[in-house]
């Protein structure tokens, strides 16, 4: 094998250079030589470790690994380019963490859900960014598009796999619901978080 | 989920003491005027989200909701959307409906015996949970640093002027720019060439090559017999067709005596 | 003025993540606090030679700061995006094609069979490719030089030998396949190519 401090150089350089995250296999290519998957990976987290002083950093995402600047650089980031970047809207947010938690999913599925018709342009908008793709069609009249989200999704929000999406709050509870009047509604749920008001703050 | 203990409420609210009587005995933060109320409106996401925030503002259990007032207050809230904002209204109109159904359901007497009997509620509470859980992962999912608004990936450019990129070519390539050379019809036949006399011309390459380094070889430093016949005769024939082409000249001395080979030599004009 | 390695971390950052090559006064709109273009290009220095190991360099062209990767590294890319590489114009292929299998021969040569002028640019990309050199010189008056193809031509072609590339004559038995163009009539002979191949060579 080649001398690990010129393989971590070009692996950096390739990786700084990549539109694209670089999977295992990719940064393989970079040699002639048969590196194996562990010394990689090992030269990889010491890459990670020696950016971590850094504002920008070095991320193992669902295609791979990429250099992405930290959140705390995006103020200097808008002072150079004063045009804000749009938040999506909470249709589409609310959309895409259906689709994200239930998938796959038809619109259907998502308007029932939301309560609330599902524009076209809230898909589109989550198409055309790349974040959710149709895998299928449900096998129901009209066979609706079932939709999933992508790997490139899971790039741009950081995470290696669906598993590291943050935890569905519990709903168990729904499945014990006491019959009719009032329950005295005390402290079973101490385990519950308490954020009584954090939904009412819009 | 709503926690029946924080500490600024009452222990156990009693929806009857919030909703005993019309508005005015409602808690001051459950009051919308109705100016607010439309842009307010903007903020809710469909009738399951107001129905979320009625209840979260008045910190009931969603897993107890008080149909009554609850149901009253929804429709003072739609007929206010309903003369504001007619396109909102139908799916609000619908959940109105629901909510009156259920309410009604639960106004009738019901046998006892019947524990099976699903609670009209159940259905309502199942969507409000899940709509909820739904908009919390959303609040979740939009808090995380997302490339290209909180992160931006990184791109160095690579230098590509340095160093050009250089095509691959196939050996079928070529056969394809031959192909198109014949097709053009501007070969003559004096160019077309046999597999053979490739091989000849291929050593006269070779020979020149080498006679470029040492500048005189020997007639027999150009043959080496362990290539085989073929070679030697290829060799040979290559040679002959130098002299010939007088690309070389190939010298001796007196009979019997070696035979010099050398690049052949012009007079400077 | 804040603090040197914290403005350099954020000029690293901006620079890396910019699109664009940064100039300094893109540079100093990322500070809220005044840094004046002295500081600002000691910094930039100090930074380019913190890099000036690495595979990634830090440059200042004419329009700003940007970082690149060194020449060096272009190998490196290539094996990680091996399908997109440029293809010679037909004029440099032909002009390949004919000192293959004709060689040694002039330019001269090559502009008869082509029907063209051959553009020393391309008997240049093809030598400075190290594909063909230049073996002698006719005898005749100016001397042209005599053109073949070299070993490494053979290697990257992955040939053993001349021998190994596609037999003329079958080249141009596909060719009589064509419906479209004139062919000498005397196709009493199927599988012999047009051309009496006895007299080829003259």
């Amino acid at each position: 094998m080649p001398n690990p401090a010129e393989v971590k150089r070009i692996i950096e350089a390739a990786l700084l250079s990549s539109q694209e995250p670089l999977s295992l296999a990719d940064l393989k290519r970079l040699f002639e030589e048969e590196i194996g998957p562990d010394t990689l990976r090992r030269l990889l987290d010491e890459l990670r470790e020696a950016w971590s002083e850094r504002a920008v950093e070095l991320v193992n995402t669902a295609s791979g690994w990429r250099f992405q600047t930290k959140p705390e650089f995006q103020p200097f980031v808008e002072r150079l380019n004063p045009d804000k970047r749009p938040r999506y809207s909470r249709a589409v947010m609310e959309t895409l963490s259906i689709i994200a938690y239930r998938q796959p999913v038809t619109r259907g599925d998502v308007e029932d859900i939301r309560g609330v018709a599902v524009s076209a342009q809230i898909i589109q908008a989550l198409e055309s960014r790349g974040w959710i793709d149709v895998v299928g069609n449900r096998d129901t009249p009209g066979r609706p598009a079932l939709y999933a989200t992508t790997k490139s999704f899971l790039d741009d929000l950081g995470l290696l796999s669906l598993q590291e999406l943050p935890p569905l709050e519990e709903i168990a509870r729904t499945l014990q619901l006491e019959p009719a009047t009032a329950q005295p509604a005390s402290n079973e749920s101490a385990n519950e978080p308490a954020a009584p008001s954090a939904s009412a703050s819009q | 989920m709503i926690d029946a203990t924080a500490p600024e409420l009452p222990l156990s609210p009693r929806f009857a003491t919030i909703y005993g009587e019309p508005l005015t005995e409602i808690p001051v933060d459950l009051y919308i005027p109705p100016d607010a109320l439309e842009i307010l409106l903007d903020a809710f996401q469909g009738p399951l989200d107001l129905l979320l925030y009625l209840i979260r503002k008045q910190n009931l259990d969603v897993l107890d909701i008080p149909m009554a007032p609850l149901t009253r207050q929804y429709l003072e809230y739609v007929e206010l959307m309903r003369t504001k904002n007619l396109e909102l209204a139908a799916e609000y109109l619908v959940m109105a409906a629901m909510l009156i159904e259920i309410k009604s359901r639960m106004l009738l007497p019901r046998p006892p015996v019947v524990n099976e009997e699903e609670d009209p509620r159940a259905e309502l509470v199942r969507r409000l949970l899940e709509y909820e859980q739904m908009k919390k992962a959303a609040q979740q999912l939009d808090a995380m640093p997302q490339v290209g608004r909180d992160v931006f990936a990184v791109s160095v450019l690579v230098e590509r002027t340095a160093l050009e990129r250089l095509p691959d070519v196939h050996p079928r390539d070529l056969a394809e720019a031959w192909r198109s050379l014949l097709f053009r019809a501007r070969m003559t036949k004096h160019h077309r060439v046999s597999r053979e006399e490739l091989s000849v011309r291929e050593h006269m390459s070779q020979i020149l090559r080498q006679l470029k380094e040492s500048r005189v070889l020997e007639f027999t430093e150009l043959f080496d017999p362990s290539l085989g016949v073929p070679v030697l005769v290829v060799t040979f024939l290559a040679l002959l067709e130098l002299a010939r082409e007088t690309l070389i000249d190939v010298t001796q001395s007196e009979g019997f005596a070696p035979i010099y080979i050398r690049i052949a030599h012009v007079e400077p004009l």
